[in-house]
């Protein structure tokens, strides 16, 4: 009797349990739909999630912990370092007239794409207005076609892959740094225009990353026979476990090729330091050119022990002033930035120089703080309108002005190659 | 430089590289021995024990000067690292002693996790200089091949530990309780072994040697939370390798995946740098099937 | 009907040290053989070689006729052997019945996919295996112990419920190690009692390792004496006792043989 | 007999619980917001993948750290058919496919490396399986233009010709009329992991399970009951191997993207700490180490406190180790332990001498099942 009795009783609760859940599907969900897409007559725009007549929300998924933390960190240092000041000064005036604070909200995703695209999901129902700024390939690809889906823009993201600022792939995208392409062709460029031959030798991250600067030089220096690529090596990128843990035997390898250019396109900052001593110690002395992410005069050049004189150049392609370079920190815009991270950053021990992504996000702040100036409505649309419209922009510490019209290039375009003198760099427009 | 020049250096390259990897295999060999688990945070641990000496040297090098800034500095790191090891053992692990394989390893990940979370908060996620106290980033040329005064220590400095340890482990009284330790705990506490102070001094001394590594590496390439992640798998494919028990076999082990590697990459094309990473685990792979207690390991005797 | 065993001429060497020499001898079907001898004589390595856990230098064992050197523990289980070990190593965190239902694994029928989509035919045979283990266990007085942890119980019961697991394999030879071993004096007529009824009813062929030398007497028929590895006689426990090789071969270890 | 019905009884309160989870699973993702759904999701397919290192760990006590390389194959095996097939001639029959081979694909090679491995014992056979995804991944890296390297591939918006000749961008997993993207996605993930589940559940009960507990605490006595350790150490290997990449495909379910990094090792360290901390030789614990691993970031990233999350999780991991050595999953039992204690303070043995001697066979009653789960 007791065991009919209990088990009449379980399945009682069953069957009441769905019963009543099946009662809150019936107008839960299915019900809260229907009012928006009804009529769509009024004069007063809806606003979107994540903004209001006081604030809007921005959402930064970028790696916070593990082995590209420090990048990531910055990535979001940088914007709560110029919003923070800007929400103090009272808020930005959007183009509806109305001030608002910009709140910023982080989620880190260990440079994962599977977290990141997770982060997403959960910006959406934290009601993020826009998200972006964040650093990584996979990790933005992760929830690119999603953002689209979800008509949420993903802007200003610290990645060079050229997707990002297809217009036609990626609606409601925006990519901020300049695509890998364009620094690598900076370089081959200038290479081509001092006349003279020479044998180029290529390292390059085994990636999206590396293999794109080296096709944007490639396509820069193609049919030029003065020029010929002896020898390309190659490694395998990846954080943590992964992370190549020397490239020496790469530089050997490359340096008894007897190049006179190195092409070197390394993401890690401490093995583009040891390749720096190595070159030089092996007595191999190469023009060398260096990505913008690892030419940091302060974080890169001094610790490898380089002067002006040990290389017969150290090129670099930037887009914006390294603040770890003693005229960034002297100039009064470089001390109010300092200032600023002081203030605002959340990442440990944040210094705003050690990586240039703190200025590079401190860049894209200005652009949003642009397009939210120029939006006349509180909706992603406007937004979206306002932020590919930006032209002639100057930016604090960012080469060039900022130009969003144009399908196919990232917010900033202009890219300078750069010569490092012993302190900092200088622009140049020929290499030699 | 000519290709012979080219493979001596890859060589030479090799040796200092691989010493890295060798001395935290080391590091791993000691703990086994003492407590006969593979310490996942080993790597952790060294990069810890490294953030605390360049601390305490920044702190010293305004009064005493540089030199002496830096070297005091490094001893603070390896008197901590000792301590730190010795708590771990004595305050953690002890607490695992009984428990199972899978147990252990997970509670060293844990370790490990733990630490690489409290460094990035307390020191932040910059590659930080270490300064080396005499010139590090100077090099020798004999012929075309250059050896950094950096390699040169490095090297040294590892056999010297690997040749001290192998003393301590085949000649003492302190070696050989430790060895009783790891073969039989129980009978090894019953001749009078005080088993828990030889835990705690291999974990202590396991910590001090990989703290060691962690500030050889620095002083070439920078501190980062991170920067033994890598290093920690090699050492593991080293110590597989070389055998559990054998601190030699550890570092030649270490040394020989480090050269094959780079020959591998620079001289079989299909291999290259992109897929070099595979030749030891393969190696791992062949040497298990082969010989599973490792080249230099003994065979241990299955009781039922 | 039990099972014939044979051994001849085993040798067993660790690293150089001689375990077993030349040792040989032969069971009777449906007898109970006792291997006796001081401590390190070499019974439970004996016991080893012919459970396929240690691996003989040389030698042959036959059951039935059957020539089984080499082959895996888990395959001897096939020729009908069953085994008890020095110390009960049960499943602690696992029932009692749990316990004795894994001495039946070799008769479940049915591949992992099958029980893993329970298909019925898995789920009956669970079922009957589960009925006899609780039989079993009710036969030798455990019926009220079978759903507790084993953890629970003591040392004594503990052997109880190993040796109910090991006849849940159907042997037809059974090798107990020690089976007396920490047991109380009530304990021990209650597996006299039993090791008694396996042979007389069940017909099993079953050879006891014990240092009990009054144990011994009353439960086998013939023992096999070893000392340092070798075979030191072979013949009735009377015999054995009276023997004057064997007085002196536990001289070195009186207590042994009390 | 009346510790039968005690059994009888429990079995119907199972049941009638079981029956009240599916149901709140059901009818849950018709009432929830699209990011709960998301969520249980997320866990789920995490759950997966982890009952799966459960089997190999918990249940055989085979150390793995290479778990993350199953469930990386599983994503290329489920999401390489999709792409390349989905909306031709194929149609749904892509992600028919995709499901199988994510199954086949990694269940076959972990078969092979545990044929090969799995004699050895402890450390040798975690460095074996750390090696896996230290060579997968750059191998993956190696063979960009078919795995997509580190940029990956992305099925969400994938082009396709449809039946009106014009090329159209179309999820696979998109819902039909009536649901949302995120229910239907919800369902297929929770239907999915719901069967695994079973099938788990049913497997480690009976012949299998006490094989696999007898391996994992005495190869010896396992051997002399007939149980050759080698080859259930084996199956669970390969079974560990196919929950990984089923757990690949719930991934692409989930989140329609995979890359080189999935395969990364220290996703499979992630893994192994969740499994820990959920209860590794457990049904449930899976479960609660999915629900482990989602939501701690998410909770750390909602307090915008993530630079803490990899303190937090060591940690957590660490306390979990010395009070709960059996994972949260152990947490009812360890509580039930010690109020048994605090309140009775006898020894069963001493009550059963009474008890025996007086024909009572009423004993505290321990379903068998309870231990396993």
């Amino acid at each position: 009797m007791k065991t009919t009795l209990s088990g009449r009783r379980a399945i009682a609760v069953a069957a009441s349990v769905g019963a009543i859940a099946l009662v809150l599907a019936g107008c839960a969900r299915g019900g809260g739909d229907v009012a928006p897409t009804g009529e769509d007559t009024s004069a007063a725009v809806e606003p979107s999630p994540g903004i209001t007549d006081t604030t809007l929300t921005f959402g930064i998924s970028t790696p916070l912990t593990g082995a590209t933390a420090g990048p990531g960190n910055c990535t979001v240092d940088g914007a709560l370092a110029y919003f923070g000041t800007k929400n103090a000064e009272g808020g930005i005036t959007f183009g509806d007239g109305k001030t608002r604070k910009i709140e910023i909200k982080s989620y880190d995703d260990e440079y994962n794409p599977e977290k990141s695209a997770a982060n997403f999901n959960q910006m959406v129902a934290d009601g993020v207005f826009a998200a972006g700024l964040g650093l990584g390939t996979p990790t933005n690809r992760a929830w690119r076609e999603a953002a689209i889906e979800a008509d949420v823009p993903q802007v200003l993201v610290m990645t060079g892959d050229p997707i990002f600022s297809d217009r036609t792939e990626s609606p409601v995208q925006l990519g901020l740094v300049p695509i890998y392409q364009q620094e690598g062709a900076a370089f081959g460029e200038a290479l081509v225009a001092n006349g003279q031959p020479h044998k180029v030798a290529a390292l390059y991250q085994n990636d999206d990353y590396g293999k794109g600067y080296l096709q944007g030089f490639k396509d820069a220096v193609a049919g030029n026979p003065n020029i010929e690529i002896v020898k390309e090596l190659s490694y395998e990128p990846g954080p943590a476990s992964s992370t190549p843990n020397y490239l020496e035997p790469q530089v050997t390898e490359l340096a008894g090729t007897g190049a006179d250019v190195f092409f070197q396109a390394v993401s890690v900052t401490p093995r583009v330091v040891e390749n720096l001593a190595k070159a030089a110690a092996i007595g191999w002395t190469p023009i060398w050119f260096l990505p913008s992410n690892t030419a940091s005069p302060g974080g890169v050049l001094t610790p490898a022990g380089v002067t002006e004189t040990t290389y017969p150049g150290i090129y670099a392609v930037g887009f914006s002033e390294a603040a770890a370079a003693p005229p960034f920190a002297e100039s009064e815009a470089g001390k109010a930035y300092f200032a600023a991270i002081a203030e605002y950053a959340q990442g440990p021990e944040q210094d705003g120089k050690a990586f240039p992504h703190c200025v590079w996000s401190w860049i894209g702040a200005q652009i949003l703080e642009q397009a939210f100036e120029k939006m006349t409505e509180p909706t992603r649309d406007s937004f979206l309108d306002a932020l590919y419209s930006i032209k002639g922009f100057d930016a604090q510490f960012a080469f060039g002005s900022i130009d969003t019209t144009v399908d196919g290039l990232p917010a900033i375009q202009t890219v300078s190659l750069q010569k490092f003198n012993g302190k900092g760099y200088t622009n140049v427009d020929v290499v030699g | 430089m000519n290709p012979f020049g080219t493979f001596i250096q890859l060589l030479v390259d090799g040796l200092a590289q691989g010493s890295i990897y060798g001395a935290l295999a080391l590091a791993i060999v000691l703990v086994n021995q003492a407590t006969g688990l593979v310490n996942f945070a080993q790597g952790g641990m060294a990069v810890l024990g490294s953030y605390i000496g360049l601390t305490i040297g920044n702190l010293l090098i305004p009064g005493v000067g540089s030199t002496l800034g830096v070297v005091l500095g490094i001893v603070a790191a390896v008197i901590a690292s000792l301590a730190l090891g010795g708590v771990v053992e004595r305050f953690v692990m002890r607490r695992f002693e009984r428990a199972e394989e899978d147990t252990k390893v997970v509670a060293t990940i844990g370790l490990l996790t733990l630490i690489t979370g409290l460094v990035g908060l307390i020191w932040g996620f910059n590659p930080t200089p270490y300064p080396f106290f005499f010139g590090g980033s100077e090099s020798l040329r004999i012929g075309d091949v250059s050896i950094s005064v950096w390699s040169i220590v490095t090297f040294t400095t590892i056999v010297a530990l690997m040749v001290v340890l192998q003393i301590l482990f085949r000649g003492t009284k302190f070696g050989l309780g430790m060895r009783a330790v790891a073969d039989n705990a129980p009978s090894a506490a019953l001749a009078g072994i005080r088993v828990g102070g030889l835990r705690m001094a291999g974990w202590g001394l396991a910590a001090a040697l990989g703290t060691v590594a962690a500030i050889l590496l620095a002083s070439k390439s920078q501190l980062t939370p991170n920067n033994f992640d890598g290093i920690l798998v090699y050492a593991l494919a080293a110590v597989v390798i070389g055998g559990l028990d054998s601190p030699i076999g550890a570092v030649v082990a270490a040394l020989g995946i480090t050269i094959l590697e780079s020959l591998a990459a620079a001289y079989i094309p299909w291999i290259g740098h992109d897929l070099k990473v595979v030749v030891p685990f393969v190696l791992v792979f062949v040497v298990l099937i082969i010989r599973p207690q490792g080249l230099f390991g003994r065979r241990a005797v299955v009781r039922v | 009907m039990g099972a014939r065993l044979t051994l001849d001429r085993i040798s067993l060497s660790f690293g150089g040290v001689h375990v077993l020499q030349d040792v040989g001898f032969d069971i009777e079907p449906g007898s109970i053989l006792g291997l006796v001898g001081p401590n390190g004589a070499g019974k439970t390595s004996l016991f080893n070689c012919i459970s396929g856990h240690y691996r003989p230098s040389s030698g042959s064992i036959l059951i039935d006729g059957v020539e089984v050197l080499g082959q895996s523990p888990a395959r001897l289980v096939h020729h009908g052997l069953a085994r008890t070990f020095q110390h009960p190593a049960l499943q602690l965190h696992a029932s009692v019945l749990d316990n004795v239902l894994l001495g039946g694994h070799t008769r479940l029928p049915g591949d992992a996919v099958s029980w893993a989509l329970r298909l019925p035919y898995t789920w009956r045979a669970e079922r009957a295996l589960r009925d006899e283990a609780v039989e079993l266990l009710e036969r030798q007085g455990l019926g009220w112990a079978a759903r507790l942890s084993a953890d629970e119980l003591s040392h004594g019961l503990h052997k109880s419920i190993e040796l109910c697991r090991a006849l849940m394999m159907h042997p037809s030879l059974l090798l107990l190690d020690e089976p007396a071993a920490g047991l109380s004096h009530g304990e021990v007529e209650q597996l006299i009692a039993t090791v008694r009824r396996l042979r007389d009813e069940d017909d099993m062929t079953i050879v006891v390792v014990e240092h009990n030398m009054s144990l011994i007497a009353r439960l086998t028929d013939r023992v096999v004496v070893l000392d340092h590895g070798r075979k030191l006689m072979e013949g009735t426990a009377a015999q054995a006792q009276a023997d004057p090789r064997v007085i002196e071969a536990y001289l070195g270890a009186p207590d042994a043989a009390a | 007999m009346k510790g039968y019905d005690a059994v009888v009884s429990n079995r119907w309160v199972r049941l009638g619980a079981f029956l009240v989870v599916l149901v709140v699973l059901a009818v849950l993702p018709l009432v929830a917001d699209p990011f709960t759904n998301q969520t249980i999701s997320h866990i789920a397919v995490f759950a997966v993948a982890i009952l799966g290192l459960n089997i190999v760990m918990g249940f055989t006590g085979q150390v793995s750290l290479g778990h993350s390389f199953f469930v990386g194959i599983g994503a290329y095996a489920a999401i390489i058919p999709i792409r390349d097939w989905w909306g031709g001639p194929l149609a749904e029959g892509a992600i028919v496919i995709g499901f199988v081979l994510s199954g086949l694909i990694p269940g076959v090679l972990g078969l092979l490396i545990a044929l090969v491995t799995v004699r050895l014992r402890g450390l040798a056979l975690a460095m074996v399986t750390i090696a896996l995804p230290t060579i997968g991944l750059p191998l993956a890296q190696k063979f960009s233009d078919f795995t997509g390297g580190n940029e990956g591939i992305s099925i969400r918006r994938l082009d396709y010709v449809g039946a009106d000749g014009q090329v159209h961008k179309g999820n696979p997993f998109a819902a039909g009329p009536g649901l949302e993207n995120d229910q239907w996605q919800y369902y297929i993930v929770i239907a999915i992991a719901l069967a695994f589940f079973a099938l788990a559940y049913f497997l480690v009960r009976g012949k299998y399970g006490r094989a696999f507990a007898i391996v994992r605490s005495n190869e010896a006595i396992a051997s002399s009951m007939g149980v050759s350790p080698y080859r259930y150490k084996v199956l669970a290997f390969t079974i560990a191997a196919v929950y990984g990449g089923i757990a690949g495909f719930l991934l692409i379910v989930w989140g329609q993207f995979t890359s080189s990094e999935t395969l990364a090792f220290h996703h499979s360290i992630d893994l192994v700490i969740a499994s820990i901390v959920g209860g590794a030789g457990s049904i449930v614990g899976a479960v609660l180490g999915g629900v482990f691993y989602v939501t701690v970031s998410q909770i750390m990233n909602g307090l915008q406190l993530s630079i803490y999350t990899t303190l937090v999780q060591g940690v957590v991991i660490i306390l979990i180790l010395f009070l709960l050595p059996g994972g949260l999953a152990s947490l009812p039992r360890t509580i039930r332990r010690l109020v048994r204690r605090g309140a009775a303070g006898h020894s069963v043995e001493a009550g059963h001498a009474a008890d025996s001697a007086s024909g009572n066979t009423k004993t505290q009653v321990q379903p068998s099942e309870e231990r396993n789960t």
